[in-house]
């Protein structure tokens, strides 16, 4: 099998003198859905900064495509179909749903395209595509942040929290549409809190804790493991 | 909400894979403190070339300006000797980052295999004497004089592969 | 019980975002209440429309019998209004002591009179200003560090200071932002000890915080905030039973004990 | 009517030059969230261009407006951006305020340079004598082409912001700029071609104002100033906003042109230059028109260094110091360079001024040089005798009018004080300093001070009164910074948010450090006693007073005196080398007078590196000499020495220029070496032998370079100053080696060098693999490097020998 889409080898990362990841390696292979879980501060986020290019690791390496791209910028990933819908709401605030699509178009799609994909999936973003992304609601804001995340048609996708501060029902439907990039073969990493939110797309999750993958398996296997995590077990 | 069914998986995304492939290995990748270096060889060249140009010049410009002796050396002065300064400084930098890059990976390169070679004769000699029969040769102990290592969890990448 | 604080139907818009919509809060002297919801439920914005920071788009706030929805930040402070914040501010290039003192010294800069120490200072009622400034030094334990500049402190100690300067300033109510993140174990327990000790002096607090444990350790009041509305309210027992709560924090079907899945709850 | 319609139409045509010109500052500030006060030298230097390009080479028109327009600007401010204004994204907002001032002032003086102002330099208007009638009123073409290019500025900037992609990612960057990263924008790239849209812009409305004015660096400079009052009503954010504001500007200025008598007056004050004055009104109507800025928590990012608070003991002792040091050498001077020194010192009180306000409170205020004015003329108006009640009437009326200015800008962010006190400075210098009836003659004579038997009568008597004036100030300072005024100044700058939740009103306390700072300011102008010129206290006047002493280190009086002789030193210096030029081959020459008018601009954009000034770098190195009375009383004594040397006729000048820098740079700072007890446990003691090598050291560095025969040795003034440099920092150097001290900026941190890899601890693959990578080889030829079949054969042999036993 070639080689996998993504994959971090002892990477470490600091934020000024304060390291948070210790040496992490993580696989993303074609075609799977991989979920990180862990508690708050696990460094969850900063991995998937440091696999988006974000942020350069201390040391260590990020491939992808079996490539080494440690230290490309975060853009020539985006621009060649590695996705990344940042924690909370992946939007420009102030520029109008329509305004919003046409920053996806830095992927190699054409607006025609990605306002296509997105007006069918969410019509309600089509009724507000001249109106302020601002002032949408935070499901809605995620809807357009999925937009994106579908029109690109990545062929890695990073998600994070995607369920943060929205209804259960909304981020259920968000996740339907994340199983479906996942069928469409498209490689995902998505960071949860919670373990249960994406049992039913995840192939494999991946415990952090303290900067560390703890533990890489099936996850219904590991949210005993999970629940232990976070009681500081 | 509307269209719950997926689109079916099909040849198209392996294209999308293949591409997406394809576009990495493509892309040009700045950052690495190789580059940086590359661009001091450049300059070190086009110096070295301005240089030689300037002074070159600079000795045209003495020769056919100037009526008087001092006007000659004035113009020496200042081209063709900031012409030559120049050059040095090119060649200075050139030196240092084309020479130095290979010097500096040999350097790496014998301290590497020297140890890793270390590594294998103390292995083979524990081996030997029964002193740790089901290490194998692949964990090279720590140099006694040397400071511990960097915390290692299960990171720790693997040796070097030997050959 | 008498409420030192009452909110009554706060909301605040941002655009047309509703981040808080319709909240009502009482915080009674001498309880810790907790306030606890998800990310992003829209505690800290109430917290800010409370001490004057963000103008609500209605709703009023009561201190005492005194409405003080109209008045500016600085204002409310000098009626009672104290806080924490969530993400520190310190003032770092200022030592322990100074921070300390300089809420000291900016409630005397305008109070003449002497605000009621609460019990938890009650010596500190005839103290002069820098002996005030020790006892609280002394009551947080940072006696060993009061020359430090705060900007060289971990975060626990830092969190400890700006509770200090909080103190000093001697409110009558006191809104804690999760003060207890970036502490350890240790520390979070005897943290709790010291809000406890706050409360039976007679304080009243309103704490937000996602360390489930300490919420359910000294509140004796909570409610549960999410969307921007209070969607449960009570003793936590029976919050930590309570269905819509649940659904809050995990999203659909709820069949883990309560205290295992809404550990992590509301980090951010 | 038609005189209306007249001044209707010259209106319009005014406010659409200002409507282009606002509109690339708010494209500018939108995107990058830097002001760029030097948007109107933007403007400034393209007219000249345009001048350069079009009269000057006879370019034809055409091309001459694509040149400009379309190239050199673009560029120019695309440099620009990626060069300063990339270094300063994240700093204060005091030193981006500061940093782009300092870029307006370096322009002024370059364009100076470049285009002295000895010839006029006319440009035609475009389409010049074709007229259209209009109703009745004839309207040049070029006045409605300047409004044909205004209307379709504002549809281009509209299209291009909505419609393409460029447009909407330079402002999706100021909503995130990681998220623009993470769509595959590039945040960078759209900086510099917001820089470049608004350097056009600046462009435009340089090469559309040319034809109505006479080219004059300063006038075109200022005259762009008006557009801050146009974008404001935009809140500097909206491009709408700011087209409205120039229409209202433009018809304002226009109307009060032609309805307003020109001769009739105000009190003291006639309406003539009302026009010119009113973009400053406007400015603080709409100031006082915005609502309340919102506090924020952002929580409280840590400071670069934790600035030292001196002692009281070691500020009394400093100030007694300064106080004796510049009487002595006050006394050794001549006449002429008396006044210049004294002219400096009094700077430096100026300067002061600003470490409350600035260093303290972080807030910034662009009119310093107005308030000294104001105490000026408040000191000929109430205290014509020199008496001191004149003094404290200056100064109190300086606080009134300092609190009143500031009062409607500091409920805003400080972006906005810095533009009010821009607008006051300017309305000052039309409605007050320019009036006939106020400063009768064009000059103001300030009475010397006479208190009682004291009475100023010459300038040394002037030069130890500011020198006393600076000492007690500044203990005063040192004593508020210590006091709890001072702590709460400190906390207001680390956390507003947290003060104002701790019951501290901000804008009372921000008036009254305002306050403050300007009755110093108002005092520095009672107490000068000298001939002031009306220009000495516009807005570019106090440009390089704020800027100085932000380079200088505003958050320590120290700092502020080495503003203030910085300030002090560009007139002296342009007096000391009037004569000199700087040769680069023989194709430039430069006189050192142009080079000294640019060099506080550059000195202030070089704070984009240096946010916290120099006095807390220099303080480090010097601290133990003040610490120890025998190396202060040598050093001093060194520098008269020199000074005597000098005056004299025993040194030549360029001797003692060298001599000074060795002195001050590697003599001074070993002092404290030479005179420390002798104590073996002592980290920095220093054992006799290097005691004696010291000594020789300094003798023999100072010798040399006050005895080289420097001027006959080396003829051209380029090289000997290259020269002269080369050695005082050699000699730096070995100073530097004998204290075996390294310097606070001279130490560099360590970074691991893939040099080092292998050698400090053990090898690991990735180190190997990092060390690779760093030169260029790929994994597979690295892992290439086979076992060696010597050493193989070895160990097997070895192993059955072993295993054999």
């Amino acid at each position: 099998m070639s080689a996998p889409l993504l994959e971090l080898r002892g990477v470490r990362a600091a934020y000024g003198t304060i390291e948070v990841l210790h040496g992490v390696d993580l696989v993303v292979p074609e075609a799977s859905v991989v979920a990180l879980l862990g508690p708050n501060g696990a460094g969850k986020t900063t991995t998937l900064s440091v696999a988006a290019g974000l942020m350069e690791p201390t040391s260590g390496t990020v491939l992808v495509a079996g490539r080494d791209v440690t230290g490309a910028g975060p853009e020539e990933l985006a621009r060649r179909g590695l996705t990344t819908i940042p924690e909370g709401k992946g939007i420009f605030p102030t520029l109008t749903v329509r305004e919003n699509l046409v920053m996806a178009t830095y992927a190699r799609v054409s607006l025609a395209h990605v306002e296509a994909v997105a007006y069918e999936r969410f019509p309600r973003l089509k009724e507000r595509r001249n109106q302020v992304a601002g002032t949408l609601s935070g499901g809605e804001q995620q809807m357009l942040a999925m937009a994106r995340g579908l029109a690109v048609e990545p062929a890695v996708l990073l998600l994070d929290e995607l369920s943060m501060g929205l209804a259960p029902l909304v981020v259920e439907e968000l996740y339907g549409i994340v199983g479906q990039i996942a069928r469409q073969g498209t490689s995902i990493l998505v960071v949860e809190q919670f373990a249960r939110t994406v049992l039913g797309v995840a192939d494999v999750a991946a415990i952090m804790v303290n900067g560390q993958i703890r533990r890489v398996g099936d996850p219904s296997a590991v949210e005993q493991e999970l629940s232990a995590a976070y009681l500081g077990g | 909400m509307t269209d719950q069914s997926a689109n079916p998986t099909g040849p198209a995304t392996d294209a999308r894979i293949e591409q997406f492939r394809n576009d990495v290995e493509e892309m040009k990748l700045k950052g690495s403190s190789g580059e940086g270096e590359k661009w001091f060889l450049v300059i070190g060249v086009v110096l070295l070339v301005a240089g030689v140009v300037l002074a070159v010049v600079g000795a045209v410009t003495v020769a056919t300006s100037g009526a008087s002796p001092a006007d000659q050396r004035a113009n020496m002065a200042q081209g063709s000797f900031m012409g030559i300064a120049l050059a040095i400084v090119g060649a200075a930098l050139f030196l240092r980052y084309s020479l130095a890059r290979y010097l500096r990976f040999w350097l790496i390169r014998l301290t590497y295999e020297s140890r890793a070679n270390t590594d294998r004769v103390v292995a083979a000699i524990e081996r030997a004497s029964g002193l740790e029969p089901t290490g194998p040769a692949t964990t090279p102990p720590a140099p006694p004089a040397a400071p511990p290592a960097p915390p290692a969890g299960p990171t720790d990448p693997p040796p070097f592969p030997q050959g | 019980m008498n409420a030192v604080l009452t909110v009554e139907g706060l909301t605040v818009r941002f655009g047309g975002h509703l981040a808080v919509s319709s909240v009502d809060l009482e915080v009674p002297a001498g309880r810790i209440s907790g306030l606890i919801g998800p990310n992003g439920a829209g505690k800290t914005t109430t917290f800010n429309a409370i001490c004057g920071v963000i103008s609500p788009s209605s709703g009023r706030v009561r201190l005492g019998d005194r409405d003080i929805s109209k008045l500016g930040t600085h204002q409310r402070a000098r009626l009672g209004v104290g806080r924490t914040f969530q993400r520190l501010e310190v003032f770092s290039s200022l030592s322990v002591r100074d921070n300390v003192q300089v809420g000291l010294e900016i409630r005397r800069s305008w109070s003449r009179r002497r605000a009621p120490a609460s019990q938890f200072l009650a010596a500190g009622a005839d103290l002069s200003g820098p002996e005030e400034v020790e006892l609280i030094l002394d009551r947080l334990d940072l006696g060993a560090v009061a020359d430090a500049p705060v900007g060289s402190l971990p975060t626990g100690q830092a969190r400890l200071v700006e509770l200090g300067r909080a103190l000093a300033a001697r409110p009558r109510v006191l809104l804690l932002d999760e003060p207890a993140s970036g502490l350890d174990d240790a520390e979070t327990v005897a943290f709790g000890e010291l809000l406890e000790q706050l409360a039976a002096a007679g304080l009243a607090v309103l704490l937000v915080e996602h360390d489930i444990s300490l919420v359910m350790r000294v509140c004796r009041h909570l409610s549960v905030l999410d969307f921007g509305q209070i969607i449960a309210e009570g003793p936590p027992e029976e919050i930590r039973r309570n269905e819509a709560v649940l659904s809050a924090y995990l999203g659909g079907t709820a069949d883990v004990s309560a205290e295992a899945a809404m550990a992590p709850g509301g980090g951010g | 009517m038609d005189k209306f319609l007249t001044f209707t139409v010259a209106g319009l045509s005014t406010a659409a030059i200002y409507a282009v010109a606002a509109s690339g500052l708010v494209v500018t500030y939108t995107t990058s969230g830097i002001f760029n006060f030097a948007h109107g030298a933007f403007g400034m230097l393209a007219a000249f261009l345009f001048w350069q390009v079009s009269q000057g080479w006879g370019w034809p028109l055409w091309l001459s407006v694509v040149v400009v327009v379309f190239v050199a600007a673009p560029l120019f401010g695309a440099l620009v951006e990626r060069v300063i204004m990339r270094g300063i994204e994240g700093a204060s907002e005091v030193v981006k305020i500061v940093v782009t001032v300092s870029l307006m002032v370096a322009l002024l003086g370059l364009a100076t340079v470049i285009w002295p102002q000895d010839i006029a330099r006319p440009v035609p208007p475009f389409f010049e004598g074709r007229f259209v009638e209009l109703a009745g009123v004839r309207v040049a073409w070029s006045r409605l082409l300047t409004m044909a290019i205004a209307v379709g500025v504002a549809v281009g900037l509209r299209l291009l912001f909505t419609r393409t992609r460029l447009g909407i990612a330079m402002r999706a960057v100021v909503d995130d700029r990681s998220l623009l990263q993470l769509n595959g924008g590039r945040p960078g790239r759209t900086a510099m071609l917001a820089w470049g849209l608004g350097a056009g812009l600046a462009a435009v409305s340089g090469v559309l104002i040319a034809p109505e004015q006479t080219l004059s660096a300063i006038t075109l400079t200022l005259l762009v100033v008006n557009t801050y009052a146009v974008a404001v009503v935009g809140r500097l954010r909206s491009l709408p906003g700011a087209f409205l504001g120039a229409v209202i500007l433009g018809l304002a200025q226009s109307y009060a042109t032609g309805y307003v008598n020109q001769t009739a007056s105000i009190g003291p004050i006639s309406l003539q230059n009302l026009p010119a004055a009113l973009p400053a009104i406007m400015l603080f109507i709409v100031i006082l028109l915005q609502p309340e800025a919102r506090l924020r928590a952002h929580g409280v990012s840590r400071p670069r260094t934790a600035l030292r608070v001196p002692s009281q003991t070691t500020a009394v002792v400093g100030g007694v110091a300064l106080v004796l040091v510049v009487a002595a050498l006050g006394a050794l001077m001549a006449p002429s360079d008396l006044s210049l020194v004294t002219k400096g010192v009094g700077f430096a009180l100026i300067t002061l001024s600003l470490v409350p306000l600035t260093g303290y409170a972080g807030q910034i205020s662009l009119a310093q040089m107005t308030f000294v004015g104001i105490g000026a003329l408040a000191m000929v108006t109430w205290g014509a005798t020199g008496s001191p009640v004149g003094v404290a009437i200056s100064v109190a009326v300086c606080a009134v009018v300092g609190a009143v200015v500031a009062l409607p800008a500091l409920r805003l962010s400080g972006i906005y004080l810095a533009l009010a006190t821009a607008a006051f400075a300017l309305f000052c210098t039309s409605m007050v300093f320019n009036q006939q009836e106020i400063i009768p003659g064009g000059s103001l004579q300030v009475p010397p001070l006479s208190v009682g038997p004291f009475e100023v009568t010459n300038d040394y008597r002037q030069l130890l009164l500011f020198a006393v004036t600076f000492a007690v100030l500044a203990n005063l300072i040192v004593l508020v910074r210590r006091s709890s005024l001072g702590r709460r100044l400190t906390a207001m700058k680390d956390s507003p948010v947290a003060c104002a939740t701790l019951g501290l009103n901000l804008t009372a306390t921000k008036v009254g450090v305002f306050a403050m700072s300007a009755a110093i300011a108002g005092l520095g102008g009672a107490l000068a006693g000298r001939t002031f010129s009306p220009d000495e206290f516009s807005l570019p006047s106090s440009l390089p007073v704020t800027m100085l002493a932000v380079v200088g280190g505003i958050g320590s009086v120290a700092g502020a005196f080495i503003g203030g002789l910085l300030l002090g030193a560009v007139p002296i210096g342009a007096t000391f080398f009037a004569a000199n030029a700087i040769g680069v081959f023989r194709f430039v020459t430069l006189p050192m007078a142009d080079l000294l008018a640019v060099a506080p601009g550059l000195m202030g954009i070089s704070l984009g590196r240096e946010p916290d000034g120099a006095a807390p770098q220099v303080a480090a190195g010097y601290r133990a000499v003040g610490q120890s009375p025998p190396a202060l009383a040598t050093t001093a004594a060194g520098l008269v020495g020199l000074w005597i040397a000098a005056r004299a006729g025993v040194i030549p000048k360029w001797s003692f220029v060298a001599a000074l820098g060795v002195f001050v740079l590697s003599v001074v700072p070993l002092l404290p070496l030479l005179f420390a007890p002798v104590d073996p446990a002592a980290e920095h003691s220093a054992a006799p032998p290097r005691r004696v090598a010291t000594a020789v050291w300094m003798v023999v560095a100072t010798l040399f370079a006050a005895l080289f025969p420097w001027a006959d040795a080396i003829s051209s003034n380029g090289y000997r100053l290259l020269v002269i440099l080369l050695v005082v920092f050699l000699s730096a150097r070995v100073a530097i080696g004998l204290s075996g001290v390294t310097p606070e900026a001279l130490r560099r941190p360590v970074v691991p060098s893939p040099d080092l890899v292998g050698t400090d601890r053990p090898l690991t693959r990735s180190d190997a693999m990092d060390a690779a990578r760093a030169i260029g080889i790929s994994e597979d030829e690295f892992a290439a490097a086979g076992p060696d079949p010597v050493l193989e054969a070895e160990l097997a042999t070895m192993g059955a020998r072993v295993g054999n036993r």
